[in-house]
């Protein structure tokens, strides 16, 4: 961890334009922002809330990982994670991702990366609670 | 030697706990330890896959265990 | 224009926080998000200041047109650029693009595109102030 | 016909106007506009390349210019 890498796991509300403005700097031309927010529905059944749950140790270090191969795969400057646990409603942001970079290419490169990274190799898990029933998401075959 | 497995998520429900405690012989690897699990907790062979994190690292079949290592069943993760 | 998109030129500074907002629905599982910033170096040589001009009315047509063209070519919910003209200094945003949709490959694709277009095709310009001349960019062989 | 032809950016300062005005034949085509162009304000051969607007769209060599058009010239765009 250096003061080029934020990562955060946290069951309190995410603040988009606070995570947007550690990783602006005159040093950079481009920002890339992911924000993943809860759909109201999932294969056509309305959703009625999120559970996130973390192996927070774990999380973090695995998530430091991702931004520290991003950071020397791409030239970026900066690069955040932060994700959120506990219950989340529709509408509400599980995730933020910013990479600020000197040129474009790099930050979109490297945030998509980060994104689809986190969702291979980071430890958290997140169930599905519908009006009839509830489901533990990519748990089962 | 006696292991301590952290549960989360699924498994957890699975379990009924967020830990459980397993018998393992001295020397002995993740592909011992998965198939002690899978015996004594036969739940746990419905999810589509899981892997094994030693101290906060995924494992493979042929890691060493050892005695006080923090031990956790990761399923299929789903975060962001 | 319709309210699927969102289309402005303004000298006055923009609002991240705003554009995201507008774009955020509980419809979306992701949304993208580019910001501009204005570096404070280019090729070695520091950066004054930014002069944005542009030709306004067809501008917006051109803009209007890369937003109808990614709505058209990706499976996104909404879609704003908005783009400042006028002096701007090293940190300041001349531009943000922000993408909304019920998953993050459409919303990369389409701010990446839109970015890429804008680039090519709106009518802005800018010249580069430096301590020592100024220079429109792109303008010259 | 005259046709007014907006001018933006580093055209604007080779003009030293935001707009000029120049004399073409009824029917003529953005190419011989660009021949005038060239012939009156030799400074826009400088231009890495530029483009002419009809009415806010790009045209091509064979638009047609109408009276009452509203041309610009376009050089190379650098906005973001």
């Amino acid at each position: 961890m250096n003061n080029t890498i934020d990562i955060k796991i946290s069951a309190a509300p995410l603040h988009t334009q606070a995570c947007i403005d550690w990783a602006m700097s005159p040093h950079c031309g481009g920002i890339d922002v992911f924000i993943g927010t809860v759909r109201n529905a999932t294969k056509g059944k309305n959703v009625i809330r999120l559970e996130f749950e973390a192996y927070e140790s774990m999380a973090v270090r695995e998530m430091t990982k991702i931004a520290a191969a991003a950071s020397a795969k791409w030239p970026i400057h900066k690069i955040l994670i932060h994700h959120r646990t506990g219950v989340l409603y529709p509408g509400d942001i599980p995730v933020i991702i910013v990479v600020s970079a000197a040129h474009r290419d790099a930050a979109f490169d490297a945030c998509r990366y980060a994104i689809d990274t986190l969702k291979q190799t980071v430890p958290i898990w997140k169930k599905e609670v519908f009006e009839d029933g509830e489901v533990w998401v990519a748990a089962h075959p | 030697m006696e292991i301590k497995v952290l549960a989360f998520g699924i498994v957890k429900e699975m379990l009924s706990h967020s830990s459980v405690t397993v018998a393992l012989t001295e020397g002995a690897t993740v592909s011992e330890l998965t198939l002690v699990l899978a015996e004594k907790y036969p739940a746990i062979k419905n999810l589509s896959s899981f892997a094994i994190a030693i101290n906060g690292c995924y494992s493979t079949a042929d890691t060493l265990i050892n005695a006080g290592d923090e031990i956790a069943i990761i399923p299929p993760v789903s975060g962001g």
